[in-house]
């Protein structure tokens, strides 16, 4: 395993530690329970919104903490729920009256360990929470007697586009709506080039050889559904996009934002190729992109691959998405600290 | 009443669990890896392992402030799947014990059940989910069954059927947890919380008789 | 060779043709020149920056191409520099009548084609030019004989502040002594875990064991000044930030701006763990962090590994650090497009 | 005068030279891996396509006019460092030979000193720098020693002498170039320009006579 870390057991913890001293204008940390707390939380009046999961995918969720996004972030142990205390304590914190939306994705024990702490803040302090579950991984099949589709990238753009609502000072069933309809609008894929090495395990989840792929990955190094002989980029395009495009009818004329993400060990200029192809894609399919994203935002520690997001927007979620975001990850406009 | 289970055995248990969990992370772990994402031998002993802290200094006077501090740290050290089922497991099983003059195998099989119903309640996962509660259905059964012939019968009848249970997940295609995502390709790998589940109930054979 | 790529001759053009698709709101690209501009480039009355170098190092350059930081960028083909005619093209293009710079990190051959460009711009138009060349990289002995330092991460942050400082409407030789100024306040040390593999090698460029990390790596997967066995994050920021400190004498009191850059393969979680690690190291000399960034940002392809680079910054510096900007890949404050 | 060297025949050098280029792409790239970016080949390569194509599509009617025509576009297609010098090494080697009547192993070899002379000045390197230059001033000093003799016997000592400085960068330290970064790491490992240099002069030796 190589890695820039020290103690398998204390990467989190000290990544924890280089985050806040990195972005002390941005944020600050709460050690003990791991949480990352926008500097002026609580908002008096705003939707405080939450969200967290295992470590492992950063900048996601932390970096993801400050004006027009979210006011917490629970980190958990590396690609680990974090515990119910965690949530328990920023909702307490970032409450401001209005009460708390919880962004969660679907993988049991993320869903598990916030319903305990949304009951228990729901019986200790009478804060009002809504829970909204990300469920967008189309390579997962649906169905009521299973787990349910994975939550993936769509999580980013919700968190940026509830961000901006809840900014506004909309309420927060406003808020736990729009969030509900922006997860059923969005739609994602991804595939590894190799697997990650999850620290305090030491070795590569999963082995791939030099000319294989998988395609159907999650965001914690499980394998895929399909192992695939290696594709040129253009090919691989078309099995994220087309699967997601038609699991969620799309009409001609239709605007998404387009999401292009990396796993983490994959560099920028990859992912410009990828974007160069699903952009002709939906170029093809009559698919306006409205906006787009393109870098490492959801990553699976050091594993090579990416994943493609589609929502579907209106032009109120375009303005949303246009809204001030001043985050350590995810930045523009004219931000107002006041 | 030689067969009544005493605190001090219950704290013997959970020491020797939390040993074999230890001794057994990376097992647990590579076969996380197999179906999952690779921490369930991690997740486990660092929860295991504050447990382990808190039995070095506390004292119980009673079996259910016993597991309700169980449950309640390891719902706060586990995280994942397993935190919150585990957690609740231990937090029902207490809270069935309460009041209990003397523990004997009736008692301890209802309160097994009554932990298990929670993690039912928490999971949703059915019977061939392909999750721990694959090896928990058949242990309740069997423990039952033998309940009659004393608790070191039970225990051992429970630990050998949840065995069974786990090894059985093998060939299973999985419904619930990480495991789901992979569809036909989870077939061919034991579930990682049946098998921690039966290291569970191979301690209690071990130590509470 | 794992890459999110088609044909390997393909990825410097397909690259920007998907940085351009995602990016339309900041910067055009002259595909026939591979040069990223600036929309609103030329500025009448500003100094026009550019800076190039070869492609694999994305975000840098185009990615810095935007309001307070360049006018232009000429991509190389991958790890080699831009040819002449792209520099001339582009100070021809972004010359507002106040001259423009040449940003030109110290490699033979960027030095080389960067000069021949300045030379056929004097000839052909009579633009006036000047140029900075960076060279901070301390790996490298210094010497009157030989090719000299690399330039790597301070080039980053002068593009950065000196862009700030031409928006600013500074005359071209107060731009010029200042980007001289910082380059010799900044001083950087990288190292790889892994090397990168050139897309038309098809092969990693070194082989290193699984115990092995070279130590002095440039930014082209050029093999570094010693294979040295893996360390411990908190060893390998010693190893970095010792022989920055000792090159360019410090007193207590001095601030910096830190900067911890992935080479592409790192995920931002180990890039936090060694940030953790500098600001201690740093906070022990009594150096005073006034400004920090940690990201990949300067990029060797799919390199694992890290650099770190510290600029000495006075209020001047850390005023010109803080302007807005807003580019592709380094975006903050309140930008105005107008 | 049957010596006298043709457009014609600096034509077929240029393409014999892209085609040595081109078959030993990977080996260029090879040596340029151990001391340098993984490039040499792929940029000779890329700059010498885009010569043969402009050879392809156009006639010359002199040596200056073709070879600042090839120098032009090697400058505005190889980049790097090898695309400044060996443009530079054309376009004065061209201009050496602008208005000579007829070329003999006399004004071939000042051409070709003018055009190392452009290297040199393009890249201040010094004997023993570890350079393409190492291959370039033992053939200079080679051709001219043999000039008397004749254009075959001038060419094949100049490319021979070249591969013999080619061979002599392998023990040197680098001092200039990508592979002075290397420091006492760059001996051992023969520079890629020298061995591309003297390929081009073996090129010389077997077309241009
Ligand atoms: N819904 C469920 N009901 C019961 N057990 C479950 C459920 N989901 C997962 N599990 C159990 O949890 C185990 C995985 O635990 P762990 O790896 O610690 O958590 P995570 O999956 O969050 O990483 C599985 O092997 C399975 O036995
Ligand atoms: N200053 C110099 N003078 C002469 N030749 C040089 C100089 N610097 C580098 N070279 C030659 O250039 C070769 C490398 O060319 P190439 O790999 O194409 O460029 P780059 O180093 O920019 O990647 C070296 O092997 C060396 O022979
Ligand atoms: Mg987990
Ligand atoms: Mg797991
Ligand atoms: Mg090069
Ligand atoms: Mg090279």
């Amino acid at each position: 395993m190589k890695k820039l870390i020290n103690d398998p057991a204390d990467v989190v913890k000290e990544a924890l530690r280089g985050m806040e001293a990195a972005h002390r204008d941005h944020v600050r940390v709460d050690h003990d329970h791991a949480i990352i707390y926008r500097l002026d939380a609580p908002r008096q009046g705003k939707v405080g919104l939450i969200s967290g999961g295992g470590s492992g995918h950063e900048p996601m969720h932390g970096g993801f903490v400050g004006t027009g996004m979210l006011d917490a972030a629970c980190a958990g142990e590396m690609f680990t729920s974090p515990v119910p205390d965690q949530m328990m304590e920023a909702t307490k914190q970032v409450d401001g009256g209005a009460g708390v939306l919880h962004i969660v994705k679907n993988y049991t024990g993320d869903v598990m360990n916030f319903e305990m702490a949304a009951e228990m803040a729901a019986a200790d302090s009478g804060i009002e929470v809504q829970s909204v579950v990300t469920d967008d991984d189309v390579a997962v099949q649906d169905s009521l007697y299973t787990a349910g589709r994975r939550g993936v990238g769509v999580t980013v753009l919700l968190e940026k586009i509830v961000g901006a609502a809840a900014e506004e000072g909309r309420p927060l069933q406003d808020v736990a709506d729009l969030a509900r309809s922006i997860n059923d609008q969005g739609r994602s894929m991804g595939m590894a080039l190799t697997s990650c090495t999850v620290p305090s395990a030491g070795k590569a989840t999963f082995d791939l050889a030099d000319d294989e792929m998988e395609v159907g990955i999650g965001i914690h190094g499980e394998p895929g559904r399909k192992r695939l002989p290696l594709a040129p980029a253009k090919d691989v395009a078309a099995m994220l996009v087309d699967p997601i495009v038609g699991d969620l009818p799309y009409q001609q004329g239709d605007s998404v934002i387009a999401f292009v993400n990396g796993m983490g060990g994959t560099p920028l200029i990859e992912l410009y190729v990828m974007y160069n192809e699903v952009a002709q894609i939906l170029d093809k399919a009559g698919i306006t992109v409205a906006r787009s994203l393109v870098g490492n935002y959801m990553t699976s520690l050091d594993m090579a691959g990416c994943s493609v997001t589609l929502l579907k927007v209106d032009d109120e979620l375009v303005g949303l998405w246009d809204a001030p975001v001043d985050t350590p990850g995810l930045r523009w406009g004219c931000s107002d600290h006041g | 009443m030689a067969e009544a289970v005493t605190v001090d055995a219950f704290v013997r248990w959970l020491k020797h669990f939390a040993e074999t969990v230890h001794d057994s992370a990376g097992h647990l772990t590579q076969l996380d890896s197999a179906i999952g994402d690779a921490d369930h031998g991690t997740n486990m002993d660092r929860g295991l392992k504050a447990v382990v802290g808190v039995l070095d200094t506390n004292g119980f006077d009673s079996p259910d402030a016993l597991f309700k501090k169980v449950g309640m740290t390891l719902v706060s050290t586990v995280g994942g799947a397993s935190g919150p089922l585990y957690g609740t497991f231990f937090l029902r099983f207490g809270s069935a014990l309460q009041g209990v003059e003397s523990i004997g195998s009736k008692e301890l099989g209802k309160a097994f059940r009554a932990g298990v119903d929670g993690i039912v309640a928490r999971g949703k996962a059915e019977l061939e989910d392909k999750t721990m509660y694959d090896a928990w259905a058949p242990a309740l059964e069997a423990f039952d069954q033998a309940a009659a012939d004393g608790l070191a019968a039970a225990l051992s009848a429970a630990a050998s059927a949840a065995a069974e249970g786990r090894d059985a997940t093998t060939d299973l295609l999985a419904r619930k947890g990480r495991a789901s995502y992979l569809g036909e390709r989870s077939v061919g790998h034991q579930d990682p919380g049946a098998t921690s589940t039966t290291m569970l109930l191979e301690s209690a054979a071990a130590t509470l008789v």
